[in-house]
């Protein structure tokens, strides 16, 4: 028999895919969310949490970026 | 000629043209200053154009060298990005300019590495050798002293076998201060002087005194750049063809008019391949029924103007002929008159307008405006610079029965006129003359 | 390779192109001695041609030069105002403005034109120095970004006389060196040097014989910009024939002698250039003599 | 990216925004040639009856499309497709071919059978006649004929185009004036219930319950557009509207056209106008598309932003009453800098407003504001649903003359600074490290050939999103579920 589950189709690169496997074993985003891990850039994970995960991760990138130039300057 | 041995001597070009600008420059009604810079720069595009002596007997074949310094100092960043880069940038464009103005004339470059010439191209016709040949040139070492005796020789070893009736020139690219020669230069400069070989000189840096007298012994010019823009115009210079030398025999030359071939027999000409790519590696040449034949051996070129590479017959067509008459017979210069000279249409609400390009002329923009003393029309100063630089003809002079082809009568102390030559140069069925009851 | 395209087509768009007619319209052409109502006919098919021009883009541009046996004219625009005029009926303002313009122009050259007693050449290559020059202007003080491609095409009737040589050649290599395209209609014999001209400047070349089918004609090959030109089938260029003809005999030849001074054509070596009075040298070695030329045809 | 045609209509359709989970629309306008072509038949029959139109429409086509409606405009009987097709060169076919459709669309011709049983193409009558006419003239005037007696005091162009401008940015000001208080705009000008009905019908603004007329995402973008574009987009929601207003749409569009047609700085008159028509005509006159003095007089001035309709480009050469040409003024006022500075010579608060979206505003002077585009601002302006293309086509079309003289220097592209325009694109990328597609897996197959029966069907119906066949997982999108659960069970019936 076949089983089926409905979900979204996340396609990324390793990295931020690291970045997700952290996340869903953290459970930082209070729960488990990846449905099937398919491979090294794909990942199956459960539709409801894609907006809360957007948002995290342009909270990553806020993170991670540097400023380009002192405003006043 | 003469113009070129009273050269003004005392006067260095960094000092000409420069003195007290700030007086030309004066504030307009509402106190501004481009007005008044604007006139200084078309006053000063007008000067170019006045300066152009007008002669026509000019060498017009062409026989020319470029020697290039490709010493340590041409890696000096004065020019952008450097003088070697900047030099090769503007040659492209000489090169393109030089066989567009000058259609059967023939080009070779030298370069003046650490102490020794080296030939880069031969002499030749076709720009495309020596422009692959400028690339190559782009990432040489430079390193140590140039040395012009050596460039020059090598420049008058191959000249000295070209036919006398051409006029031969070296034009020097010299961006080192010092020269590093085996012998006595000046054996050379006479020997130049002998061949009657004309020899101009472009310093990059600064002015040298051996430069100059070579210049001024063969009569050729002599300039220093400020900057690029100068430098452009210094090299732009060369395009024009020189007065005749006085050791230029005059001689007619034997030249082929090719014409495709399927002309002559009424049907297509069969597959060949042409001369100038057949050697050519990079691109061959590929079959094909259309070219220009040789008309003495029937070797078959994709391009004119070319020397036939089997029977060495210079093949040409009348256009590229034609290309080089402006030079021979050049609009000449319109006199400079205030606006209020024009007189007002009266159908179309007392404008004054420029013959040329219909403008309507205002006051602040075109104070002047140029007649030509022929046709007597008026031209805003957009006009008469198209006029002279671009389109070398008068358009009154063109579109008025009257005047028409009068302009190169005047031109013309030979009794003959030009336009009964032009109307020699092809065969006319209408021989049918101007008649009118005005 | 598509994205090229894709942006060509883009910038064709936007460019604004201009127009400039060259239109003969000398009493003296063979089409108008036959009739005179011939020439309102063609000047018919002008207008809406140039309309047709103008109706391709919002931006683009037109200008009608009358080359008249006496002068040359603009026939639009006029500079200065505009006439005032009122729509009468279904045509464009701006179309109806280009058609009264010019044939209210043309009515007053022919007025005030002197009466010619014998036919007589009209000055094309003149009319042409006349519209380069507006071109240039036009090209001048086109906004900063915007692109304009501009381009002449001669309509006429009348034989080419070679005394406007030198001029024609000198229009041709200006319009070459500006990028402009120069087309030819000709509407009675086929013109050598304009062929030429044509050639050098990769323009079309047509010779209309019957001229009831001009606007069609001019609709075909003419209207299309020369941008666009390669995505239709047009006339195949005609075999252009760029041999000199020597001096002394006015004949086409394939072997001659240059004057290294003036560039004097002559079929056969003579001691003295009889254009510019030099005076040759001998050659050193005598010039191979030229094999047997078969016999030339008189060009036109 | 947005592709080249409607590069300036800002059809914005990049990925994030295409995603299911945050599937808000965005504005999307229409050319005159989607907009006709979702038009019936009948109506468009109902317009070709208008030169004007017809003129529009033919300006529309594409280029290879012109060349064959010219030829065969004055050819009385239908033409073989053959023989059409015989003008056009070999290798550009797929352009005909696009053509060809583009004109059956827009209905302009249709195939006929002539004698001789080989298919035709011929114009559609109306739309010959009324092009013909156009072009030689011939028929009736156009209803807006210039005025026969002399305006005493004319107005010109730059009067109408600072007149028009004015009433144009009322509108815009409503929008951000409600929208956007926080960027310090003034209060929002009054406009008329008319215009805000429109706004609402395009939701470039939503009621909302709280704080009264909101402007929306769409607003926003709108405001992004170039001021030719943002004319089209609002006149064709108009149109949309008209009919219920009562007021019949071949009449709009082809006043409108006509407008846009008409000689800028020349007076018309607007006698023998229907009542509907007068009505429209004092739309327009709020929109400043046309300046009138009165409501009642009969005599009315097109202004730029009607002129400028029917062009491709903003700011092209319009022909005027004055021979030589006169472009729009005060166009250009931005500067930006290599430093992500911005340096914007303006004093009007919409445009304030507008900048304030995506820069982050540091000083303000009478006649000058500085902003700088950092990371966070261009970021907001991206949640907000503004593409990076936005961004920088709006920062290129308001670019000082000075930035435009540089580009005509060095050749490049844009007038600005490579580096931002690069910056700009990649924090938009940044936002995309992820493409969500929402579907269905499928695992844990008993047999191979389950699996690759399965897959293969998904395949060819392609549904198929990603597979592998080591792990026999799959994932179809969610629409093609249905079918492969459909097949599924056909086949495990049939297997056992």
């Amino acid at each position: 028999m076949v089983n089926v589950i409905k979900g979204v189709l996340v396609e990324c690169d390793p990295a931020m895919k690291q970045f997700l496997l952290h996340l869903d074993e953290k459970s930082a985003l209070g729960r488990k969310f990846i449905i099937q891990d398919l491979d090294e850039n794909h990942l199956f994970i459960s539709t409801d949490i894609v907006d809360v995960l957007q948002a995290r991760v342009d909270e990553l990138m806020d993170r991670i970026s540097f400023p380009l130039h002192d405003k006043d300057a | 000629m003469a113009d070129d041995e009273n050269e003004d001597q005392k006067e260095y070009r960094w000092e000409t043209g420069y003195e007290k600008t700030w007086e030309a420059i004066k504030e307009d009604d509402d106190g501004l200053l481009d007005s008044a810079i604007a006139e200084i720069i078309q006053k000063a595009k007008r000067k170019r154009q006045v300066q152009k002596a007008k002669q026509n007997r000019l060498g017009m074949m062409r026989h020319l060298f470029v020697v290039i310094d490709c010493s340590e100092s041409m890696s000096v960043p004065d020019l952008k990005p450097t003088r070697l880069l900047c030099t090769l940038k503007l040659l492209e464009i000489f090169i393109e300019e030089f066989f567009d103005q000058n259609p059967i004339s023939q080009l070779g470059i030298i370069a003046l590495k650490a102490k020794r010439a080296e030939k880069i191209t031969e002499l030749t016709g076709t720009a495309r050798v020596h422009l692959k040949a400028l690339e190559g040139l782009a990432n040489v070492t430079l390193t140590s002293e140039p040395s012009l005796q050596n460039g020059l020789d090598m420049a008058l070893k191959t000249l000295k076998v070209v036919p006398s009736h051409a006029s031969r020139e070296i034009v020097v690219i010299m961006g080192s201060l010092t020269t590093c020669d085996p012998v006595d230069i000046n054996l050379t400069i006479d020997e130049l002087v002998k061949e009657g070989i004309r020899c101009s000189v472009i310093s990059l840096s600064a002015e040298i005194h051996v430069c100059r007298y070579l210049t001024q012994k063969t009569l050729g010019t002599y300039g220093a750049v400020l900057d690029d823009a100068h430098f452009r115009d210094q090299l732009l210079s060369q395009v024009d063809p020189p007065p005749a030398a006085k050791t230029q025999h005059n001689s007619l030359i034997r030249m082929g008019f090719p014409h495709s071939k399927d002309e002559v027999e009424g049907k297509d000409a069969p597959l060949s391949m042409c001369m100038c790519h057949v050697d050519n590696l990079d691109e061959p040449s590929e079959l094909c029924t259309t070219g220009h034949h040789c008309p003495q051996c029937k070797s078959k070129y994709c391009e004119l103007p070319v020397e036939c590479q089997s029977c060495g017959l210079t093949l040409v067509s009348a256009p590229h002929l034609a290309r080089s008459y402006h030079h021979l017979f050049p609009v000449p210069n319109y006199e400079e008159l205030s606006m209020e000279s024009v007189p007002q249409l009266s159908e179309c609400d007392g404008i004054r307008k420029c013959y040329g390009c219909q403008k309507v002329l205002s006051a602040p923009h075109d104070k002047m405006v140029f007649k030509c003393s022929h046709c007597k029309q008026f031209y805003c100063i957009d006009c008469d610079i198209f006029i002279h630089e671009t389109l070398h003809a008068c358009v009154g002079c063109n579109t008025i029965p009257g005047v028409a082809g009068l302009i190169y009568q005047q031109q013309q102390q030979g009794g003959k006129t030009i336009a009964a030559e032009t109307h020699d140069m092809l065969p006319s069925t209408s021989k049918q003359q101007r008649q009118f009851s005005m | 390779m598509d994205a090229v395209e894709q942006a060509a087509t883009k910038e064709a768009e936007s460019s604004i192109d201009l127009l400039v007619i060259v239109l003969d319209t000398n009493p003296s052409q063979q089409f108008v001695r036959q009739s005179p109502q011939n020439l309102t006919q063609v000047l018919e098919s002008i207008i809406a041609f140039g309309n047709a021009h103008l109706m391709q883009k919002a931006q683009n541009q037109l200008a009608v030069i009358s080359c008249s046996h006496h002068s040359t004219d603009f026939l639009y625009p006029v500079p200065g105002r505009q006439v005032e005029l009122r729509q009468i009926d279904g045509q464009y303002e701006a179309f109806s403005l280009v058609e009264k313009t010019v044939k209210q122009q043309l009515g007053n050259i022919l007025m005030n034109a002197p009466r010619l007693s014998s036919p007589c050449e009209s000055l094309l290559a003149g009319s042409m120095t006349m519209a380069l020059c507006y071109i240039s202007r036009l090209q001048r003080n086109v906004a900063a970004g915007a692109k304009m491609h501009s381009r002449i095409l001669v309509v006429t009737g009348s034989n080419e006389c070679a005394s406007q040589y030198m001029t024609f050649m000198n229009v041709f290599f200006t319009a070459q060196k500006l990028g402009i395209v120069v087309d030819t209609c000709a509407l009675d014999k086929t013109l050598s040097l304009l062929q030429q001209g044509c050639d050098i400047t990769n323009g079309q070349f047509l010779k209309v014989t019957q001229l009831d089918g001009l606007l069609q004609y001019l609709l075909w090959v003419f209207l299309p910009a020369p941008q666009m030109r390669h995505k239709l089938v047009l006339p195949p260029p005609p075999k252009v024939d760029y041999r000199a003809s020597c001096f002394c005999h006015r004949e086409l030849i394939d072997i001659g002698y240059v004057c290294s001074v003036c560039l004097s054509v002559f079929c056969k070596y003579s001691p003295i250039c009889t254009t510019c009075h030099t005076i040759f040298k001998t050659p050193g070695p005598l010039p191979i003599k030229p094999k047997k030329k078969k016999k030339v045809e008189k060009q036109m | 990216m947005a592709d080249t045609k409607f590069g300036r209509y800002a059809s914005c359709s990049s990925v994030n925004m295409s995603l299911p989970v945050q599937g808000l629309t965005n504005l999307e306008c229409k050319n005159l040639q989607d907009y006709l072509q979702s038009r019936t038949p009948e109506t468009l029959e109902k317009l070709y009856t208008h030169p004007p139109i017809c003129l529009a429409v033919y300006r529309e086509l594409p280029e290879i499309a012109r060349q064959f409606i010219i030829r065969i405009l004055f050819v009385d009987q239908p033409v073989p497709k053959a023989v059409v097709s015989s003008w056009g060169a070999q290798r550009c076919a797929k352009d005909q071919t696009e053509a060809a459709s583009c004109l059956t669309n827009l209905n302009v011709w249709r195939v006929t059978a002539i004698p001789g049983g080989l298919a035709a193409w011929e114009l559609s009558p109306t739309f010959k006649k009324s092009l013909r006419q156009a072009l030689l003239g011939g028929g009736k005037p156009w209803t807006m004929t210039n005025t026969v007696e002399k305006d005493s005091k004319p107005r010109d162009i730059s009067f109408l185009d600072s007149y028009a401008m004015s009433r144009w940015r009322c509108v815009l000001h409503y929008m951000v004036g409600t929208g956007a208080r926080s960027s310090g705009t003034t209060d929002a000008e009054a406009i008329s219930p008319d215009a805000v009905r429109i706004l609402l019908h395009a939701n470039l603004m939503k009621r909302d319950d709280r704080d009264g007329i909101t402007i929306t995402r769409q607003g926003f973008q709108f405001l992004l557009l170039d001021t030719r574009a943002q004319v089209w987009h609002f006149m064709l929601q108009y149109l949309d509207t008209c009919e219920e207003r009562g007021i019949p749409l071949p009449e709009c569009l082809s006043m409108l056209f006509q407008l846009s047609f008409s000689t800028l700085g020349r007076d018309y008159s607007s006698e023998g106008m229907s009542c509907q028509m007068l009505t429209f005509l004092q739309h327009l006159r709020e929109f400043g598309l046309v300046f009138q003095r009165k409501r009642k007089e009969g005599r009315f001035y097109p202004t730029r932003l009607a002129v400028n309709v029917t062009n491709k480009e903003e700011g092209q050469v319009v022909r005027t009453t004055l021979t030589e040409d006169v472009h729009l003024q005060n166009s250009g006022y931005i500067v930006v800098e290599t430093n992500y500075r911005i340096y914007a010579y303006t004093d009007s608060p919409l445009q304030v407003a507008v900048l304030g979206l995506f820069t982050e505003l540091l000083y303000r002077f009478p006649n000058l504001v500085v902003g700088v585009l950092t990371r966070d601002s261009v970021r907001q302006a991206l949640r907000g649903g503004i593409t990076a293309e936005q961004i920088v086509s709006y920062l290129e079309q308001y670019a000082h003359p000075n930035m435009k003289l540089m580009e005509s220097a060095i050749r490049s592209k844009s007038c600005l600074p490579p580096t931002v325009v690069d910056q700009i694109k990649l924090w938009e990328m940044e936002r995309n490290r992820f493409i969500y597609t929402e579907g269905v897996v499928y695992n844990q197959f008993l047999s191979q050939n389950d699996y690759l029966t399965l897959r293969d069907y998904a395949l060819s119906i392609n549904v198929l999103v990603w597979q592998n066949e080591r792990t026999r997982t799959m994932v179809v999108q969610k629409n093609g579920h249905d079918d492969v659960k459909r097949y599924w069970k056909k086949y495990s019936k049939i297997a056992g």
